[in-house]
């Protein structure tokens, strides 16, 4: 065991650190947002020069041939950053399942055009009446010639609105929360049939809904009966780099609550001398730590190919950074006050991603009878 | 002692009730119920029904509109208005500047702005906070000068609640800057038409506009605008912190938003069954709702020692019904984003910010989970923040 | 609503009140304890010369005719004292099952003369295999002539050790954890076949285990195969009781902390000056209000004949009892340190007390899932 | 990064673990796990058994039976010796005196110390806390002066730790009263048979007998007894305090105990199922399953930053390993109480104090329940408060 980065790792970090210093003031932010598509290709591009866009991908591929751990350094400093450009859509859930899924071949064609930046996936797999049962899918595919022809609505499909290509659950075979009869199909965004949605979500990123009416699959990844085991893998990696990012809102959050109350001056002193305050940003430190401490165990554990070892230790990630998270985040706007309830200062905006972030794929709770259901995590 | 509440009490609460449910517009009600935000017109338009039958001002002397009630009639009101989802009269106009212009003002402006206020033909807006000034009031900066028969305003004032809907301002001035700071501060009122006033919105991140910045370039306001004494400021606006008491728990609001809950939750699907059949849910639930039945007796309890007290001086256990009163509301709105589930993502608010959801994604009551959660952190950090009511219940009441 | 104390009510807490502050000093209950049973005889026969053995029988039985609220008052008080003596065994239990269950006969010989103070009374429900569960009952009762035969084990009979009557549950008809076919028997404590092994609990009290070798009833009160509606309904007015003690010790505990915290000085200073103690005993206080607040619900409702919202508002109140008195004896023993984990000193006394409240007559876990269950508490 | 173990790492482990269950009595074992208290006798027996293998004082200098382990290596024997129920040497020994004696003593204490504290030859207790000092422990009072060649002991020690089981004590005295608190304080070697030592017992409120009193009357003290210089004893205690790191967690034991806890839960009914059935109880023990498995790789963090670094500087973030290991330790209470239910009103110690359930009523662990939810109030108080320990981060972390 060893907690140092290896060199590889330690440039990684300072390059994508100094992009962050570079490219992500809270002003810069701001005028992303405005563009476009609700964030900036240049920036896409950069990330892409530096080799992001395949960090966890194989070198064969285009990528940077990284693991859990290369992961997991840009996404936390994305966190630190509260990066709006579509990496965990593109390159971590589109991105990891077809490195899952697919064939060498699509792998060859995919994975290098995500990683040059060319291609931009989204994962349409939530639904309407889903809640977070992964197996919830009711839109359906059916074979059609040689091919198939999907049908029914998907929901919250993070940056669904400007993905080139979309992988899309649906099922092929059984009634409607079967694990088996689920298949994942690559749909290109312009076909005929399928119509799209985007509106922004809660902490500034993008989303859609999308509808599809007999839409032609380009492609299938793997059994088209298959698929849930594979979807359920990628999303507990997913999963774990979630929580590697809110470690960086967390750490982002709890250093500038503890520089505001240096400066921040009340009945002629600094906040930061009140010792209910000082205790309380302490506890915010002790649950940052503990959050970080247990993402590093998510972070390999996501890698275990035992799917029963994994989805706990992922689920146990999941409610310590929940549990850190809101208390920092609630801490946070308290001990700033006022100001961290607008928009023109940044606490706030970090308060709502983490927020998001708890109710992404299972919230604290559910991802606590989970683990609760799955034995001791000292097995 | 006797807990249980009287015939005549109970028979008062059934009239309240009635008429709430009866007299205001259902479609304002229900806004308020689920949480969306009200038009200007609609609160107005409710004030003037309360006032029109004598309920929009109870808490005021009795010869300005005031209803000399007891205590447990004055608890039943403030229950049966917010379980009703009236938004009742505007705090600003009701709570704040009227009972202290009832109390301090002079003859002539006690005619002039009590009854337009209680009818809400004059919306007040309250210039008391200041940029820095945080939990430390009393160290606010914007001055008030005394030049040629006028008073010459200069400043900024900010978290001014619905500041762009107001007439009139309420402005907390030093107007002595080489005394104690608690002693320099004076009371006045400020047309909010006066030139030199610029409004400029602050917007929240729950993605509405409810504050706002204040901001006084030479602004100049008569004389006869001060209320009561120059440099008694500072007491008339503590005369009002303390003075209601029976609403700052919000006892009946929560309430009503626990029963809506409650309703949700029994319809919203999980797996294959609803919200409400999940244990661990039901006991989130009702652990709040014990603390509201806790909070309510807390309130009464407080309220029924005020018998015989002298008005205007807060009772330090209030500081219990702001402190439990503002986690309880807090808590609420982990329930309703706990009903909620993964649909609060969508930011879905209509340009008003009425919290309707315009995507359609998730059902209609989601759209405002996520918002009412970011937007409800402020009841812990205004009217004096929760540690700010710790500190008075440290020295008033323990002593230390 | 009225929260004034009637003048008897005013009398009636003033007289307690005294009898606490004269005999109830910390030294005086170490004498106490370390008598014969456990506690004071003398106390016992002041008592009923106060007319506490009566507070809640009608007059007709020598009792002071009160309802809740008198007992609210005794209980805060002995709650305040830390009382040692079967206040609650015999009068609370054992009376509130003779006045609930017995015929006017019945009542007229036991209840006047626990009211004199010449009867003790203890009930015995609970069995080793029963944990909360009221209906769980497996001591039998069989008819033998015009009597019962008693045969099984009772567990942790409060102050059986040192009763002349002991009340016993025992299952006439169905089976283990039927509701129906529970009997109610009044049993002499000297009754051939009866053994009981007395031992002191957690808290200083005294309970027993007894046993039943063919025991002989003395008598039967009331439907010898329905009494598990009026055993709950008994209980449940013994939990407002035991809450009202509660608030009593959570009172003490917190008033014993703040004068500590201006009495005892660390780093030059007295720690009351710590504004992080400050706020800590601050939301001590706070829970004590909140405990006392809901208590006089609770003390109400337990008057209530609907078995339904009795019961909800009696397990609302233990819930917020059990939570507020966690905490304010948790945070008791951390403000003062370590003198407050030594037998010499009182506060830890109060918090093992209350440790045992929460644990009798159902955990705060289990009540708050019997609230959850009920539906709202603003029905 | 690599955050898996390699395979020396497993293997180490693998060795600690077989030697630990082999070579310690299974009776030990099992009532330490079942939070029984042990005999004096025990407890040597363990340290001899280590002590044979070179496994007692794995901390200390190489050449006084120490071994030059990586912090994982030490991780591992912490945590293996506390899976295994193994109580391991005796802290006033092996983490406190020893450690001192050899840092900071003459030749002549090592030899005459050191090998007999690492076997339990002497059994060492601590003279530190005095009777109102509590946290500040520097402000203490107990005085040693010179006379005659002699240190003179007078003064009172409390919190002694199985202090009636000692043979020698190592105080803290003042030796200068004129200086700043800490520059006038000695560390001093004081054998327990000294005529004017008086041992008082102290009963705690889980009816254990664990921690005394201790006074000194004169006690007279050869001179050579100081460790290291005159008034420097205020440093070599803060060196002790930042000594192990590794152990203040308690990881070890806290993961034998929440093993022991599933086993329990399993066993003992409630209604017709058993305690682990209830989703509520599984709930609540995963959630301190996932806590102490945020706190072991904290631990993992902190002890494989220490590579390089000076030791005996503490580093402050091994604060976070006290303050959340002791509240592990005592949601574990809490956990155990949830098991045991109604079982855990008896008081049922035998005169040992051994926590054994001699009354018979419910399972026999749980009449070790309430006693041990009282007793372990006490982490969270003593070694530096929950208090200190978060005033330490604020300043030497946060840098308020």
């Amino acid at each position: 065991m060893d907690f140092d980065l290896t060199d590889d790792q330690r440039l990684l970090k300072d390059s994508v650190d100094r992009l962050i210093a570079d490219r992500y003031s809270f002003d810069q932010r701001k005028k992303y947002m405005a563009e476009k598509d609700g964030w900036s290709r240049d920036n896409w591009a950069q990330f892409a020069e530096l080799g992001l866009l395949g960090v966890s991908f194989d070198e064969a591929y285009g990528g940077f041939g990284g693991g859990p751990v290369e992961s997991m350094l840009v996404a936390e400093a994305f966190g630190r950053g509260l990066v709006l450009e579509p990496f965990f859509a593109t390159v971590v859930l589109g991105g990891g399942l077809i490195k899952r899924a697919g064939t060498d071949a699509q792998k060859m064609a995919m994975l290098s055009e995500i990683a040059a930046g060319t291609r931009l996936v989204a994962f349409a797999h939530v639904e309407r009446a889903s809640r977070y049962n992964l197996a919830d899918v009711q839109v359906t595919a059916t074979k059609s010639g040689d091919g198939w022809v999907l049908n029914g609505e998907k929901s919250v499909v993070m940056h669904g609105d400007c993905a080139d290509t979309i992988l899309v659950t649906a099922r092929t075979a059984g009634s409607r929360r079967d694990r088996n009869g689920i298949g994942l199909f690559v749909v290109d965004a312009k076909a005929e049939g399928l119509t799209r949605k985007g509106y922004p979500t809660q902490d500034g990123l993008r989303a859609a809904e999308i509808s599809f009416a007999n839409v032609r699959a380009a492609d299938v990844l793997g059994d088209p009966a298959g698929a849930l085991p594979i979807v359920e893998r990628v999303i507990d990696e997913a999963i774990a780099v979630l929580c590697s990012e809110a470690v960086g809102l967390m750490h982002e959050m709890h250093v500038t609550t503890v520089d505001y109350m240096k400066q921040r001056k009340q009945f002629g002193r600094a906040i930061s001398e009140f010792q209910v305050l000082q205790h309380r940003s302490v506890d915010m430190f002790v649950a940052l730590e503990q959050a970080r401490s247990i993402n590093m165990f998510g972070t390999v554990m996501a890698g275990d190919d035992d799917a029963k070892s994994r989805s706990r230790a992922v689920s146990a990630t999941k409610v310590q950074i929940g549990k850190s998270g809101k208390l920092i985040g609630e801490e946070a706007v308290q001990l700033h006050g006022g100001i961290a309830m607008t928009m023109e200062y940044k606490v706030g905006h970090y308060f709502k991603r983490m927020t998001m972030i708890e109710a992404l794929y299972g919230s604290t709770a559910d991802h606590l009878a989970k683990v609760a259901d799955s034995g001791s995590l000292f097995a | 002692m006797d807990l249980n509440f009287t015939a005549e009490e109970l028979a008062f609460r059934d009239e309240m009730r009635k008429f709430f449910r009866t007299e205001i517009p259902e479609s304002i009600r229900t806004k308020v119920l689920e949480g969306q935000h009200l038009t200007k017109d609609e609160i107005i338009l409710q004030q003037r029904i309360l006032n029109k039958h004598g309920l929009a001002v109870p808490g005021w002397p009795v010869e300005w509109g005031g209803k000399d009630w007891t205590p447990v009639q004055r608890y039943f009101y403030a229950d049966e208005i917010q379980l009703a989802g009236v938004p009742g009269g505007l705090a600003f106009n009701t709570s704040m500047v009227g009972p202290v212009i009832a109390q301090f003002g002079s003859e002539a402006q006690k005619k002039k702005f009590l009854p337009a206020t209680a009818n809400l033909d004059i919306w007040w807006c309250q210039g008391f906070s200041e940029p820095g000034a945080g939990s430390d009031l009393a160290g606010l900066r914007t001055k008030a000068e005394l030049i040629d028969g006028q008073w010459v305003i200069n400043g900024q004032k900010t978290w001014t609640t619905l500041g762009q809907h107001a007439d009139w301002i309420f402005v907390l001035c030093r107007t002595d800057p080489n005394v104690k700071k608690q002693e320099g501060i004076s009371y006045i009122l400020c047309d909010m038409k006066t030139p030199g006033i610029t409004v400029r919105p602050i917007q929240t991140i729950d993605g509405g506009h409810e504050v706002n910045e204040v901001f006084f370039d030479d602004v100049k306001v008569p004389a006869e605008n001060i209320v009561g004494e120059v440099n008694k400021g500072w007491d008339y606006a503590k005369f009002l912190l303390g003075n209601e008491r029976t609403g700052i728990a919000q006892v009946g609001a929560s309430k009503a938003r626990l029963k809506r809950i409650r309703e949700l939750a029994a319809i919203e699907p999980m797996g294959e069954a609803r919200v409400l059949d999940n244990p661990k849910f039901r006991e989130k639930l009702s652990m709040v709702e014990i603390e509201l039945k806790a909070l309510e007796m807390t309130q009464l309890r407080i309220i029924a020692d005020e018998k015989g007290k002298a008005k205007g001086r807060p009772n330090p256990a209030s500081s219990i019904l702001k402190m439990k009163g503002s986690e309880i509301q807090q808590w609420i709105t982990d329930l309703t984003m706990d009903v909620a589930g993964p649909y609060i993502m969508p930011f879905a608010m209509s340009d008003e910010g009425s919290g309707r959801n315009e995507v359609g994604y998730g059902p209609e009551f989601a759209a405002a989970a996520a918002p009412a959660y970011f937007n409800k952190r402020k009841v812990s950090i205004y009217g004096g923040s929760n540690e700010i009511q710790r500190n008075i219940i440290a020295k008033a009441i323990l002593g230390f």
